[in-house]
């Protein structure tokens, strides 16, 4: 039998002023179930939570309802006080009587009485309350970082210099991603490779850090501090662990024109390759696709007859390992626009016509060009170069109304490089707005419009065709009564789109983490949960959920790294009980459950796995929902369309809120 | 028993009379489904002449599906208790079949042999039970083999039978004298007569005699399975049955105030039998259905001395599935 | 003078937002009618179809369920979910003959103590114009009355 | 022997079932269902229009799970509530054969689901003239008469609960209207419960039922229950573009949503 005992707070005048709480707490006390009542000044002060300790010692009070202010304001307060008096946290139940009443109603008798309806709805409700634990989850303390740009290697130092063990997946052959390709940064200029290396061969290097390049997350289940990930190991065709980065075999692979995806396709690459000179690891995969050896059935060969380590193994395949990690971080960066999603500027038609990244390898000291920039098509510096930003960005006939976020700054910064390297040249901006709000960007902007003397043109280009070798580029100036401008350029470049990584989507789907329409993933709550997914213990960073500039993707990948590292904190995770759980019956039932599992769907979290019930002889009897605990939220929204009530949610259980219903309706 | 003519023209003045004497007439009313079901009524135009059986039996105006035992209410003086025992009204049932009306012999034994119900016994003794026999039957009636037939008396306060222009009236009981008297002078003394040629051809499917013997063995007949593989497992039948009885007793309302209630149940529900611990000793329709049949032929006639089946035929004209309780029967006694 | 009816309304709310902006209007003391009191849930999508009936049958004249705005939920997509079940439960009542002007459904942000306040007088002033549910109340009459009124004995 | 009987027992022989659940003739000349184990039983069989039952509610029972090769015979609607159940994870674990008679009265026997969800789609089956005539009916109706209406029909509901057992979609081995911790639905029949109970079973079913309309055609009183679910259905449709009983991915309209979701009535 419920013995209940009822609080009734003064809140000094702010209850008492209105409501008349000596006779709340008479009727209360002769409510069926209620053994004790009392009201007093302060509920909250030390002699107030006192007095209910020594209430529900003596009167052996088997749950509590305090009728004060908001439970968002004291429930946590409170139910601690019933602990320390004895009894489970959860059979302590607030009534809102400030908020909702004295707060909100003149002192009057129905005010009275709307605090007493509540106080009843309340001692329903404790009376069906039952008795809650944390629900403890043990943490793996590694973590998982997808993707080696510089987000996912910021991210993985932090949380391996805090101790923990990382695993990085790198599906390239480098770690290093896009930042690895550019020339100098914004606003300072200095060199990207110089800043990124370091940082490259300490990820490298670190004790905690295990780095898998060329390697793909396959599959992901489990749930916060306990994720299952296969990893797929692609074949290399090179035994790492024999291999010395000699270069021997890439020097004598006769596969020498395979357009070479580090340079942007401006340069050439052969088929056993390592992306780059300064590449993390330094050593090569084979191109299966493009080797002679691989295509021409075995003819060839030439690069183990040259490998002095015996390295080469033209047997291997893929391989798939499997790890338990406690948090994954995605940092899979993003794609740029390409080619046939410009015809009207010619890109792909026209040699000149490039897109920025393409400049960046030109301008870049390792690149194809050893830093001067000249054009594709023959080799020439440009005399004029046109820089078109929002290249598809911003643009809703593209399907891209977001704007790319970097591309004002990055065509700010080829101008200016262009310009001390040629400072006869002429470097023109197309522009629609800039954007330029970081520390330091609307400076830089500035310095190369004044003192590089980048023409910046307000409008868009409508078109760009070839005339005698020139590219003609057809603008207007929106500044200059939209007045047409033709200029006859040697060279284009593009600030092309930043779209989400091509194969986001899948990951994301693996992952069972949210994405907008556009693929980038989606954050737990755009202001207050930057960094957190929807899932429980995956975090992101960097580009992968929106288009972010160097700095931005290094803060998040921090942020993700200390969330993680927070993660990791203590040996169990604690979470509150308020969770969806699955009926469990004696034989022959098992559950009431149908094992529809319509469920499933409903729940944004994916807790809802399938538990198969078998009989001693292993046989299955029934397939059955079973909520995960660790991924449960409690929106108790399965609870609510489950058939036949299946499930229920623990802290607001169908008992508990139709006793709650019943009780305010039936004075 | 006494024996009364009527003019088929007056009976419509007959019933009039049973209205303004202050009771509850129930008789047979066309619904909108097209079905026909008993309804307490205010004139004769109300009422269906036209129908073979009823959609469900007269057994509610003694044992309803739905019977108050008591209410309490709790206050700051105590709690109080109260019944609706003393606002029974007296209540005519006009038009139910011979069948229908001998099923009330059944009734009365279940309800009264053994420590009466008191519910039960009130609502007896204020209703009256005016038959008429059958002239028409259908595929599903079988109550020839039950041993009653479309003119029995058995078990009605009364029985009309119409004979053309004329109607016989049979008056069993006091009850029917009653009745008669309310317009005595539309009744003309008359002479016992076979009611035989008005009556409905109901051929008889089986020899009660040899069922009652062969079922005492047919419990494990592998012939259930197939008699009751169809049964969904409703309680239509059952609810519809002028004989079945069984009921659970519910608890309605908060601490404060409530009703206990005697509802209708079914013994072809799973839960019927379902224990607080799970465990369930009839785990499935045929088992549920077995006893339901074997309860009409074989245990009613152990304990009470009756075959708890009239052969009305309402559970074979509302079984969802067309399940046919007397092929079943023939099936396990075979 | 005759007493003015006070309607019962009881208001099934969402933990995150509207029962947050019950809480600021609360915290800002703007003044509503009594009438409402609010019932808890997590979500939204918690929130059960049968309980609003249940409401009705113990004496609600009017009911309000309300929660986060669209795309603002807690928990992503209670309120979708939510608003999906409302859209087709709303359409059966109406189809039973129920009268569904006595449910208000509303979006109230935590930030929209005025606009919670607003609610309240409005669907109070809407349900007193209406007077008792009796509709639904009346279905519940005793066996007794049974009897007399219509003694089914289907 | 008819060509359904023989293509029977060519499946008994050819081992492609154990049982088969069809229809036989009633001693009151009814179609009755009836449970065929061995090849001797398949001259009771017949298939004719006036099988109007939905037998896949037996698939769903424990004894015919047990018989794992499962023969049925089906009209559409059986055809659309085998395809709807298979959705909800209902029919896994028995291989099951499903025999229709098409249009021109041709046995149909198919060999995989994707050859039974097309012909479903193929014929998938309008409203009968009959439901849609009451269907205008009840939406002509004022609020009022069709509450009426309605509160009439449930005064009338004895709880026989046989509109659920006909159902292919109430599968749940315990039903909601007999939970008792906590109680949402009392016992006894009266009207207010019996109007929460069929207000709660057409919530369950609607987006699921598969309109084969046997809860309203066997209802001992006469109720059209099915109606419930009828207009559930076409709102759901109309608003959410779901089908029942149309394909096995078709999903679930209310476990799901849209952003979009469009509705006149939330302030």
């Amino acid at each position: 039998m419920a013995r209940i005992g009822v609080f009734i707070c003064h809140c000094g005048e702010n209850i008492s002023a209105t409501v008349d709480v000596a006779k709340v707490a008479e009727k209360a006390g002769k409510l069926s179930g209620v053994a004790f009542s009392v009201d007093y000044k302060y509920m909250c002060s030390d002699p107030g939570q006192t007095l209910i300790i020594e209430a529900i010692k003596e009167h052996k009070l088997t749950g509590i309802v305090v009728a004060a202010c908001s439970p968002r304001m004291h429930e946590g307060t409170f139910r601690k006080a019933a602990e320390k008096a004895g009894i489970n946290p959860y059979f302590c139940e607030m009534a809102n009587i400030r908020e909702h009443v004295s707060w909100v109603h003149p002192k009057s008798d129905a005010t009275t009485q709307k605090a007493l309806d509540i106080v009843r709805t309340m001692v329903a409700k404790v009376k069906k309350n039952a008795a809650l634990f944390p629900i403890k989850v043990p943490v793996t303390k590694t973590a998982l970082v997808i993707g080696g740009g510089i987000a996912g290697i910021q991210a993985a130092l932090d949380i391996a210099n805090a101790g923990h063990q990382v695993i990085m997946v790198e599906k390239k052959p480098s770690i290093g991603g896009h930042m690895s390709q550019l020339s100098e940064t914004f606003p300072t200029l200095d060199c990207s490779q110089c800043i990124l290396t370091p940082r490259m061969v300490e990820v490298a290097q670190h004790p905690n850090i295990t780095l898998h390049t060329y390697a793909e997350v396959e599959s992901v289940s489990g749930f916060v501090g306990n994720f299952d990930v296969k990893i797929k190991m692609k074949a290399k065709s090179v035994d790492y662990k024999k291999c010395t980065g000699c270069g021997a075999c890439w020097q004598k692979c006769p596969s020498k024109k395979i357009p070479d995806e580090f340079n942007e396709g401006m340069g050439f690459r052969t088929a056993i390759y390592s992306p780059f000179p300064q590449a993390v690891p330094n050593k090569p995969v084979i191109d299966r696709p493009n080797c002679t050896y691989f295509t021409k059935g075995g003819k060839c060969g030439l690069c183990k007859k040259v490998c002095p380590a015996d390295a080469i193994n033209y047997d291997a395949v893929d391989e798939f390992i499997d790890v338990k990690v406690g948090a994954i971080i995605t940092a899979t960066g993003f794609d740029l626009k390409h080619a046939d999603f410009f015809p009207e500027y010619g890109y792909g038609k026209f040699k000149d016509v490039i897109d920025g990244m393409q400049f960046e390898r030109l301008a870049s000291a390792s690149g194809p060009t050893a830093g001067e920039i000249r054009r594709p098509s023959d080799g020439k510096i440009p005399e004029k170069i046109v820089f078109v930003a929002c290249a598809g960005s911003r643009d809703k006939a593209k399907g891209i109304e977001y704007c790319s976020k970097i591309c004002c700054m990055y065509t700010a910064k080829h101008a200016m490089l262009y310009k001390h390297k040629n400072h006869e040249g002429k470097a023109y901006v197309f522009y629609m707005d800039i954007r330029a709000a970081g520390k330091d960007y609307d400076e830089f902007v500035r310095r190369a419009i004044e003192e590089d003397e980048v023409q910046y043109i307000r409008g868009r280009v409508s078109r760009i065709y070839e005339k005698n070798g020139k590219l003609i580029v057809k603008g207007v100036d929106t500044l200059m009564n939209s007045e047409p401008v033709n200029i006859e350029a040697d060279m284009v470049v593009l600030a092309t789109a930043v779209v989400a990584n091509i194969e986001a989507e899948s990951l994301a789907q693996k992952l069972h983490i949210s994405y907008n329409k556009h693929k980038f993933f989606a954050e737990a709550h755009p202001k207050l949960k930057p960094v957190e997914t929807n899932t429980a213990g995956i975090m992101l960073a960097g580009a992968c959920q929106s288009a972010k500039d160097i700095p931005e993707s290094v803060s998040q990948a921090s942020a993700s790294a200390s969330k993680v590292v927070g993660l990791f904190s203590s040996n169990e995770l604690t979470r509150e009980p308020i969770v969806a759980v699955v009926n469990r019956q004696a034989p022959p039932n098992f559950t009431s459950c149908t094992g529809c599992l319509l469920c499933q769907e409903v729940c944004p979290y994916h807790a809802i796995e399938t538990e198969d019930i078998k009989d001693r002889g292993g046989n299955l009897i029934k397939r059955a929902a079973r909520v995960n605990a660790g991924l449960c939220q409690g929106c108790g929204t399965c609870v609510a369309m489950c058939r036949n009530k299946s499930i229920d949610l623990q802290g607001f259980s169908n008992d508990q809120m139709l006793s709650e219903v019943m009780a305010l309706l039936n004075s | 028993m006494n024996i009364y003519n009527i003019k088929s023209s007056q009976l419509a003045e007959f019933f009039e009379q049973l209205i303004k004497s202050g009771k509850i007439v129930i008789a047979p009313v066309l619904k909108k489904s097209g079905k026909v079901f008993f309804e307490a009524v205010h004139s004769y135009d109300q009422v269906s002449t036209d129908y073979i059986q009823t959609g469900f039996s007269a057994k509610s105006v003694v044992f309803p599906k739905v019977e108050e035992l008591f209410s309490f209410k709790k206050d700051d003086e105590g709690i109080e208790i109260t019944n609706n025992l003393h606002t029974i009204p007296e209540t005519v049932v006009w038009g139910l079949r011979p069948c229908d009306a001998s099923a009330f012999n059944y009734l009365t034994e279940f309800f009264l042999k053994e420590n009466p119900d008191t519910y039960f016994a009130v609502r007896k003794e204020k209703t009256t039970l005016i038959a008429i026999s059958c002239a028409k039957a259908d595929d599903a009636c079988f109550c020839t083999s039950v041993e009653l037939n479309p003119g029995s008396t058995s078990g009605s306060d009364m029985l009309l039978t119409t004979m053309g222009e004329s109607v016989y009236v049979e008056v069993i009981t006091e009850k029917g004298k009653a009745a008669v008297e309310t317009a005595a002078s539309l009744f003309t003394p008359g002479e016992e007569k076979s009611k035989e040629e008005f009556l409905a051809k109901v051929t008889s499917v089986f020899s009660m005699d040899e069922v009652k013997e062969r079922i005492k063995t047919a419990y494990d007949s592998a012939e259930w399975k197939h008699a009751s593989m169809g049964c969904f497992g409703c309680g239509a039948c059952a609810f519809a049955c002028p004989t079945c009885t069984c009921f659970d007793i519910q608890d309605e309302g908060t601490q404060d105030s409530g009703k206990r209630l005697r509802c209708w149940d079914a013994c072809g529900f799973g839960l019927f039998t379902k224990h607080t611990s799970g465990h369930n000793p009839r785990t499935n329709q045929t088992e549920r259905r077995r006893q339901r049949l074997m309860h009409k032929f074989k245990y009613s006639v152990e304990n009470l001395g009756i075959v708890s089946c009239v052969g009305c035929g309402r559970c074979i004209r509302n079984c969802p599935a067309h399940l046919n309780i007397f092929e079943n029967i023939l099936s396990v006694t075979k | 003078m005759s007493e003015q009816f006070e309607p019962k309304i009881v208001a099934f709310v969402c933990n995150w937002c509207t029962y947050a902006g019950a809480d600021l209007a609360g915290t800002s003391r703007t003044k509503y009618a009594t009438n409402v009191s609010i019932i808890r849930f997590p979500c939204t999508g918690r929130i059960d179809f049968m309980l609003l009936m249940k409401a009705f049958e113990n004496g609600a004249d009017g009911i309000i369920v309300s929660g986060c705005h669209p795309n603002d939920c807690h928990y992503t997509s209670g309120n979708f979910h939510a608003r999906r079940r409302w859209i087709v439960f709303r359409s059966l009542l109406d189809f039973m003959g129920f009268d569904t002007d006595r449910i208000t459904f509303s979006w109230v942000s935590a930030a929209e103590g005025t606009k919670w306040a607003g609610l309240v007088n409005e669907v109070t002033e809407k349900i007193r114009e209406k007077g008792p549910f009796t509709e639904f109340k009346k279905l519940d009459y005793s066996i007794l009355e049974k009897i007399e009124n219509d003694v089914v004995t289907e | 022997m008819t060509s359904l009987q023989n293509k029977v027992t060519e499946l008994f022989e050819n081992g492609t079932i154990n049982l088969l659940i069809g229809f036989k003739e009633a001693i009151h000349k009814l179609p009755v269902p009836c449970f065929i184990d061995n090849v001797s039983q398949v001259e009771q069989l017949i298939f004719t229009p006036s099988c109007k039952g939905n037998l896949s509610v037996y698939l769903l029972k424990t004894e015919v799970k047990q018989a794992k090769k499962v023969g049925i015979l089906a009209n559409v609607a059986t055809l659309r509530a085998i395809v709807q159940l298979v959705s909800e994870n209902q029919l896994g674990d028995i291989e099951k054969t499903v025999i229709t008679l098409d249009a021109k009265g041709e046995l149909v026997v198919f060999a995989t689901m994707d050859e039974l969800e097309a012909y479903v789609q193929a014929n998938f089956p309008d409203l009968s003239e009959e439901d849609k005539k009451l269907l205008d009916q009840l939406n002509a109706m004022s609020r009022t008469e069709r509450w009426q209406y309605w509160t009439e029909q449930f005064t009338a509901c004895v709880k026989c609960y046989a509109c659920r057992a006909v159902c292919p979609m109430c599968y749940c081995s315990s039903c909601t209207v007999e939970g008792n911790q906590p109680q949402w639905i009392k016992v006894s029949s009266e009207t207010t419960g019996n109007l929460e109970w069929h207000t709660m079973r057409a919530m369950h079913l609607g987006g699921r039922c598969i309109n084969c309309g046997e809860c309203g055609r066997i209802c001992p009183v006469g109720i059209p229950v099915h109606m419930l679910t009828v207009k559930m259905n076409q709102d759901i449709e109309a608003e959410f573009g779901a089908k029942t009983g149309f394909s096995v991915k078709n999903g679930y309209a209310l476990n799901s949503f849209k952003p979009g979701d469009k509705e006149q009535f939330i302030k």
